[in-house]
């Protein structure tokens, strides 16, 4: 006979005062089974959960029912505090009373009736609990960084330090990211290479760290603690052990009149490039949608003249498969594409340029060397203006909804560098709102209002017309003056929205990570858990996860790095017992469950069996391997005989709900 | 003996359903007729027989045996048991109505059903003599003479009028309650008819068929019988001969959970099945082939040895024309004869 | 057809752990109403849900039933709710074609950062199986309450 | 845009107008601001601009009570009320006459009026 | 036929490549027909008969047959080879033990539907040029051979064997056949007329099981409705809802494995269409996830273990067919 206790929270009155909790332990103290049913203030208190304790000790308790907050918040404190009054801690359900009721609703006496309904719906669960016990499952001490921009090689780093292994897998041909690109950095205007180079190197060197450049992750299997992962090495057709990044090759290059991403195609480079000085790992890369070589068999100059020997137009992609304890996710972002703003005629005028752009027209590695020159004619320019949120806070299918955060402060930077260096030029900023939280920001943002005279202007920019003259009209409102503008400009800076990168949304599903609308990867909690994916696992590193200025990624990528190495030190971890498993009498063998396992859990094994029929009969049956298996269930909706059932969640808890509800 | 002329039998079926629930065989579709709840328009089958027995109206395929209400943790029992009211069946070949006298014989005896004889108390049975039988037809295997059926009441039918003939008290009282329909009749014709039904009886491809070597006293020497494997090899192990079958009486007996309290019920259970009799150790009869046997070892042996010699089959057919596979009592009969 | 006024539905929601039992917390934090005839059971994941569960509520006395998981491509385990979306439009179809009112059931995506679709939709469907009336076509007589 | 008169407004009220940040508390502050078609925060903002010439032709800036609330209250240290004046005294400067004649005032004194609005009327209105 | 089946048997037999036939026996009259294993050439000679009543879809019988010692010979018409494919690929036979000789398929004849002509006392059949004269106790009588024709060989989706180690005859092609016509008429119908035709023959179930005992893909060790583990099990169409239940759900167990061999319909001693319930399964997966027969191959991944990731939401429910 069943001896379950129920346990009403009040959660001070964010239950009590929409649920009437005395009505609910009094009513679930009637249900068959219950011989304990108390409310409490603070159930998940010190207190209230030593009430339960002792209800278990003193009562004898088989099941415990706690109706409170949701499970997906309390369920493990519960459970712990029932494994230490010595209850298998799968014998505790959670009634969800808060989030799915009295948070949502207002009548008194309708949601007392649902809770009591949802409370009694938990007690028909717990009849059907058996004890669970968790498996070991041990861990692989090696951590795999995916993207290689700032954050990622400061996670990597991290642990790397910390004594473990760690790949990073860049899909470019050099580590350093989106922070390579950047001239000088807020708030204090030191060069950003001059900071990241040596964190470059340093990853490089580290003979923890492996990089993988040119690569990408081609499939992932398994699960936290023993991911296999199989990492596409793109084939660059140079023998990366043999090049020495020499740039003879990218000199003689016959072929140069391909645009410059590293320069956000405002100059060219040569087919076998390296993307820039700095590059790490330095070595050449061909490309081959413009090398003449690999286009029609004619040119072959940088395998004459590199001495080291290391082209190979024949180079194949490569794969490596790798086991991983950790994953770490460091995917970054990207300007979004401004094509769908016809109002800023950045696709008709090439005076028009993004934020990203204008770093590398400022930058002295950049296409001018450093002077500001309009990209149309080279000539100095007098006016700029700064279009802030282009795409950002935008509510429609153009722009992305949020705030790209970033902006505010590198128009600061930006207008702030410009009036320094170029004194004879008028800055005008046209912004919604100056967003400026971060430490020694606000103050940024004002050295450029007072002290470098950046004209700030509340009001948006409508429409920004080029003029035969080679000058641009921005027309534009200033709403503090209540009145249109026109600013006869010279240069139109917009500031993106960034996105997400393109890859992370394939990788997310090959993770089984989740990701928002946005293709920002989801925190597992916002507060709590800002650096874990809800994946076991997986950690999230830098703007991937929404969008975050240099601090601040170097800040979550220490986060997950420690996230990581927590997860790198243990030996072994503990397993999700709430797995499938088939009753091997009853299943058929057919394989239908094995077809819709995503992580190969299932296999199947020839076994000797004593039928009802009393003779015995070698039988195909179907094997879960615990360790593996996730419990999402697929197998047991599959299964037509019904063999397959899923532990904690199985077919007769979820009835004995369902018949609870609609009782 | 007092005749209707068929030009009137509907307007009787009026009367008669006006006063209490009448039931005849009908077409449900063309080839399949059933037992349906008479209403005005509605008309007699022209089958032989109908697709499942009579025997649903004393022992239902689901029958409701008592109620437990939950309250808490408090349960209540609550016996449902009600008198039924009158019902006349109309129709019935003697086959089936044959039938009912072996349901008789389990659900009459010591200690008595009373959900069975309550209906058995209630219902008043009218049966049709046959003129057309089919090649399925082996009554006569069983004693029962087609022409001459049973019941509380005899029809017979001699092409333009229906004879009735009451042979139980209850079947008086109904042939008194129809009398302002019925008149004299003159049977010649009639006896002409069975004469005829009788002639054509003989001529059956299974008029041969005979239980002489069927009994109580045949356990021994056919129950290890070679014969068995044989015979059920094919068997699917379905219940359509069981559920067709006039007589097969077995049923289960089942709670179910209907959210505010527990309806026991009892339902048809077919011993073809695998979880037939299952108990804690699980089920006796472990392969299909015990099974099969039990069936027909229970209808050839098992029953004549504890009901007096009367066989637990009353050679309707039915089981020759559904069974899915077409093995039937008449093939069993015949293997385990041939020596 | 005569609606009944006072017809208050028993709709039962499966909801995966990960997007939509999440969605349904969120809408909680949120203070977003929707009808207390909603009450929501938690599954691992949308493709835990076997057609035998939905029947199995309108046997026992639901009059719709949803189910929530995550998007297409968002799934926790990577293609839970791929199979789903199979299983469960095949099913849906199947009621259908023997008759039963479309809106009864229903299958929903919605993810953990949805607390307002959650709510709206709860809300949306609640009306809908409250027009339908309560569910006869699909029920199980011995269960009907009193 | 007047930069010779903005420079001297800012010259004269000693006041860097870049400081403000758009916040206005000190319209939200002022007890003339129902009179005033300009309100304070609108002077800081058009003297940036260098929007001086209509502000000169407002009324709102004899309005001005210089009570100096809204140079209290400025988060910023902005001094509205100094901007204020020094635009006056450009208005004054270039009319080359007063408003107002010491000896007019005493017609237009009554019971309520603040002693600190007779000294300030004095200071302004007179040469 | 026969004779060239009954030789061709007895030379395995001989030769020792089978150690066992299955196929039909003769029965009491014309048509009851039962699947039947020989072992003898006397057996064969005597029972052996494949004719127009020779309907029964043998292939769930090697399911069992192939879990003994030695070697089956199988004689498969067209639609059974799908079935016997269908349970290769479950692993529910093991194709090594058995040797499959393919013969020609139907159209078989319904002896129901000579019944329900009002045909009875019948003696004998004899198909005579496409018109059967049927010997009875009450004379001979005639009707049209194809008005006789079993449901399922009506509209017969194939004459093609996918399996088979040899041939008795000439292999046939896939067929265009017409079976999705009732099941589009019902989907053209209004809910309500819907509810009401299937309630109508849903309330003709007795439970017996035939439907699903004789279903080649309902192989499983212990079916849910007989397993009291699985919450389900029922004996009974206690209630009209657990009449629709048995039905639905034992269709969605053989959604995507059923390969359309019509034998639920043609067991069924109440003529309830199991079939259609079946088909609209196969008509749905056909025009949502593409083309997809059952049992065709040993290889393919069955729809409902499968997606695509751009599949159509169930909101195609509302969008197709009528309210």
């Amino acid at each position: 006979m069943q001896r379950i206790g129920v346990f009403v929270c009040h959660c001070g009155t964010n239950i009590a005062a929409t649920v009437d909790v005395k009505a609910v332990a009094e009513a679930l103290g009637h249900e068959p089974g219950v011989v304990i049913s108390q409310e409490y203030q603070y159930m998940c208190s010190e207190s209230g959960q030593e009430l339960v304790k002792n209800a278990i000790k003193e009562q004898k308790l088989t099941g415990v029912v706690i109706c409170s907050c949701s499970p997906r918040m309390h369920e493990n404190t519960f459970r712990k505090a029932a494994a230490s009054a010595g209850l298998n801690p799968y014998l505790v359900e959670i009634a969800n009373i808060r989030e799915q009721c009295s948070w949502i609703h207002k009548d008194i006496a309708t949601a007392t009736e649902k809770a009591i309904i949802l409370g009694r719906t938990a007690v028909a669960k717990v009849h059907l609990n058996t004890p669970l016990t968790s498996m070991e499952s041990p861990v692989v001490k090696r951590a795999l960084v995916i993207g290689g921009g700032i954050a990622g090689i400061q996670t990597a780093l991290d642990i790397a330090e910390a004594g473990f292994d760690v790949d990073i897998v860049e899909k470019n041909p050099t580590i350093g990211g989106k922070m390579a690109q950047i001239d000088k950095t807020f708030p204090t205007l030191d060069c950003a290479a001059c900071i990241l180079t040596p964190k470059m190197v340093e990853a490089s060197q580290n003979e923890r760290i492996t990089i993988h450049s040119f690569s990408e992750v081609a499939d992932v299997k398994g699960f936290v603690g023993n991911f296999t992962v199989k990492i596409k090495k793109k084939a660059r057709f140079v023998d990366e052990t043999k090049c020495t990044g020499c740039g003879l090759c990218t000199e003689k290059c016959p072929m140069k009149k391909v645009p410059n991403e590293f320069n956000m195609g405002l100059d060219n480079r040569s087919a076998i490039y390296i993307p820039f000085a700095q590059a790490v790992p330095k070595v050449a890369t061909i490309d081959p949608n413009y090398c003449m070589m690999m286009k029609s068999g004619k040119c072959g100059v940088c395998s004459k003249v590199c001495s080291a020997g290391a082209i190979d137009y024949k180079q194949q992609d490569t794969f490596i498969e790798q086991q991983y304890g950790a994953i770490v996710v460091a995917t970054g972002f990207n300007p979004i594409k401004l094509d769908k703003y016809d109002e800023f005629a950045y696709n008709q005028c090439p005076d028009v340029v993004t934020s990203l752009e204008l770093e590398r027209l400022m930058n002295a590695a950049g296409p001018n060397g450093g002077t500001l020159l309009r990209p149309s004619d080279k000539s100095h320019p007098h006016t700029i203006v700064f279009v802030q949120c282009v795409g950002s806070r935008c509510d429609d299918e153009k722009g992305k909804p949020y705030c790209s955060k970033i902006c505010c402060m590198y128009t600061a930077k930006h207008a702030m560098l410009i009036r320094e260096k170029y004194p004879d030029t008028e800055v005008y900023v046209f912004y919604i709102d100056v967003r400026t939280p971060g430490k020694n920001f606000d103050e940024f943002y004002r050295r450029a209002v007072e002290q470098y005279n950046v004209h700030y202007i509340k009001g948006m920019v409508g429409k920004v017309t080029p003029k035969s003259d080679g000058k641009i009209d921005v027309q534009a409102s200033d709403l503090l003056a209540g009145e249109q503008l026109h600013i006869n400009a010279d240069m139109v800076v917009l500031a993106a929205a960034i996105e997400p990168d393109k890859t992370a949304r394939p990788l997310a599903t090959m993770l089984t990570t989740q990701m928002d609308t946005n293709d920002f990867f989801t925190e597992a909690h916002p507060k709590l858990r800002p650096v874990e994916s809800a994946t076991a696992g997986i950690f999230l590193s830098g703007a991937c996860q929404g969008p975050k200025d240099i601090p601040e990624t170097v800040a979550q990528a220490s986060a997950a790095a420690a996230k990581a190495i927590g997860l790198l030190c243990k030996n072994s971890i503990t397993c999700n017992p709430c797995v499938a498993h088939s009753d091997e009498l009853m299943c058929n063998g057919c394989s239908s469950c094995e077809k819709v396992c995503p992580y190969g859990a299932i296999t199947y094994v020839d076994k000797e069996f004593r039928m009802p029929d009393r003779s015995t009969k070698v039988r195909r049956v179907a094997s879960v391997n615990p360790a593996v298996c996730q419990g999402c269930g697929a197998c047991t909706v599959a299964c037509p005989s019904g063999a397959m059932d899923l532990s904690g969640f199985s077919n007769s808890q979820i009835m004995a709900e369902v018949d609870a509800i609609c009782k | 003996m007092q005749k209707i002329s068929k030009s009137r039998l509907y307007e009787l079926f009026d009367a008669v359903a006006a006063k209490q629930d009448l039931y005849i065989p009908t077409d449900r579709e063309e080839g399949a007729a059933e037992y349906k709840k008479y209403e005005s328009g509605m008309k007699l089958t022209k089958e032989l027989n109908t697709v499942r027995s009579a025997k649903d109206f004393f022992f239902p395929q689901t029958e409701n045996l008592a109620e437990f209400r939950l309250e808490g943790k408090n349960i209540e029992v609550k016996d449902i048991r009600e008198e039924c009211d009158d019902f006349v069946i109309f129709g019935v070949r003697a086959c089936d109505a044959k039938s009912f006298t072996i349901l008789d014989k389990v659900f009459l005896c010591e200690p008595v059903d009373s959900f069975y004889k309550n209906r058995r108390d209630h219902g008043t049975v009218i049966t049709m003599a046959c003129t057309r039988p089919a090649e399925t037809c082996f009554c006569k295997t069983f004693g029962i003479d087609p022409t001459v059926p049973g019941g509380d009441v005899s029809c017979f039918d001699d092409g333009e009028n229906i004879f009735f003939l009451a042979n139980t008290e209850k079947g008086e009282k109904f042939v008194e309650s129809i009398s302002a329909f019925l008149e004299d009749g003159d049977t010649d014709k009639l006896m002409e008819v069975q004469t005829r039904a009788r002639e054509i009886m003989g001529k059956l491809p299974l008029a041969n068929l005979s239980t002489g070597n069927f009994g109580g006293d045949k356990l021994n020497e056919y129950f290890n019988s070679d014969k068995w494997a044989e015979l059920s090899e094919a068997c699917i192990g379905c219940g359509t001969c069981t559920f067709v079958c006039p007589t097969c009486q077995c049923y289960d007996i089942k709670d179910f959970n209907t959210g505010h309290g527990i309806k026991r019920f009892r339902c048809w259970d077919s011993c073809m099945y695998s979880d037939f009799t299952k108990m804690a150790h699980g089920n006796p009869r472990l392969t299909q082939l015990e099974r099969f046997r039990q069936r027909f070892m229970h209808k050839l042996v098992y029953f004549p040895a504890n009901n007096d010699g009367e066989f637990g089959c009353v050679g309707c057919g039915r089981c020759l024309a559904k069974c899915p596979i077409s093995m039937n009592i008449v093939k069993v009969m015949k293997a385990l004869e041939a020596k | 057809m005569q609606v009944n006024e006072n017809f208050e539905p028993v709709i039962v929601a499966f909801c995966c752990n990960w997007c939509s039992y999440a969605g349904a917390d969120l809408s909680g934090t949120n203070r977003l109403n929707y009808p207390t005839n909603v009450k929501i059971i938690r599954v691992p994941c949308s493709c835990r849900v076997n057609p035998m569960f939905i029947l199995r509520a309108f046997q026992k006395g639901a009059d719709g039933v949803i189910i929530c998981g995550c998007h297409p491509g968002d799934c926790h385990y990577t293609s839970g709710n791929y199979f789903t979306r199979r299983r469960i439009t095949l099913l849906y179809s199947m009621l259908d074609f023997l008759g039963i009112e479309r809106d009864r059931t229903r299958l929903e995506w919605v993810s953990a950062a949805e607390g307002a679709k959650f709510a709206a939709t709860m809300q949306q469907f609640t009306e809908d199986v409250k027009a339908l009336g309560p569910n006869r076509r699909l029920e199980d007589l011995r269960c009907r309450k009193q | 845009m007047n930069k010779n008169l903005k420079e001297q407004v800012l010259r004269s009220s000693g006041v860097n107008v870049l400081k403000c940040m758009r916040c206005g508390k000190c319209s939200a502050t002022c007890p003339s601001y129902d009179e005033m078609e300009y309100h304070p925060h609108q002077f800081v903002y058009m003297v940036e601009k260098g929007d001086i010439e209509t502000l000169m032709k407002s009324e709102s800036i004899y309005k001005c009570l210089t009570c100096f609330a809204c140079v209290d209250r400025c988060p910023r240290g902005v001094e509205p009320a100094r901007v204020v004046e020094a635009v006056r005294l450009a208005a004054v400067r270039q009319q080359g006459g007063n408003r107002l004649e010491p000896s007019d005032i005493p017609a237009l004194l009554d019971e309520d009026l603040p002693q600190q609005a007779i000294v300030t009327a004095m200071r302004k209105y007179a040469k | 036929m026969q004779e060239a089946m009954i030789k061709r048997a007895k030379e395995l037999l001989a030769d020792g490549s089978v150690d066992r036939v299955i196929g039909w026996k003769r029965g009491e009259f014309a048509y009851d027909i039962t699947p039947a294993v020989f072992t003898s050439a006397e057996e064969l000679d005597r029972d052996f008969v494949c004719d127009d009543f020779t309907a029964a879809n043998v292939s769930k019988y090697l399911v069992k047959e192939t879990q003994k010692e030695g070697k089956v010979l199988a004689f498969l018409k067209p639609c059974d080879t799908y079935s016997f494919n269908q349970l290769v690929k479950e692993h529910r036979i093991d194709r090594e033990k058995v040797y499959v000789i393919g013969i020609e398929g139907g159209p078989k004849l319904d002896i129901e539907k000579i019944r329900a002509k009002g045909i009875t006392g019948i003696l004998g059949v004899r198909n005579e040029d496409y018109t059967l004269k049927i010997e009875t106790i009450y004379g001979t009588q005639t009707m049209p051979f194809y008005e006789a024709v079993l449901g399922k060989c009506a509209s017969c989706k194939s004459k093609k064997h996918v399996v088979f180690d040899e041939l008795i005859g000439e292999d046939g092609d896939v067929l265009d056949s017409n079976r999705f016509e009732m099941v589009e008429k019902l989907e053209n119908m209004t809910a309500q007329e819907r509810f009401d035709f299937w309630r109508d023959q849903l309330s003709k179930c007795i439970r017996c099981n035939a439907c699903r005992n004789v279903c080649p893909a309902c192989t499983c060790e212990n079916c849910v409705f007989d397993n009291p583990k699985s919450g389900i099990d029922n004996k009974a169409p206690a209630d009209s809802f657990e009449e629709n239940m048995f039905h639905i759900i034992r269709a969605f167990h053989v959604a995507g494995r059923c390969t359309d061999c019509g034998e639920c319909s043609r067991v069924c001693p109440q003529h309830i269409p199991l079939h259609l319930l079946n088909r609209k399964f196969i008509k749905d997966i056909n025009e949502l996830y593409g083309e997809y027969q059952a049992g065709a191959d040993t290889t393919s991944r069955a729809p409902l273990t499968d997606y695509n990731k751009d599949d159509c939401e169930p909101s195609i429910v509302h969008e197709r067919g009528v309210e």
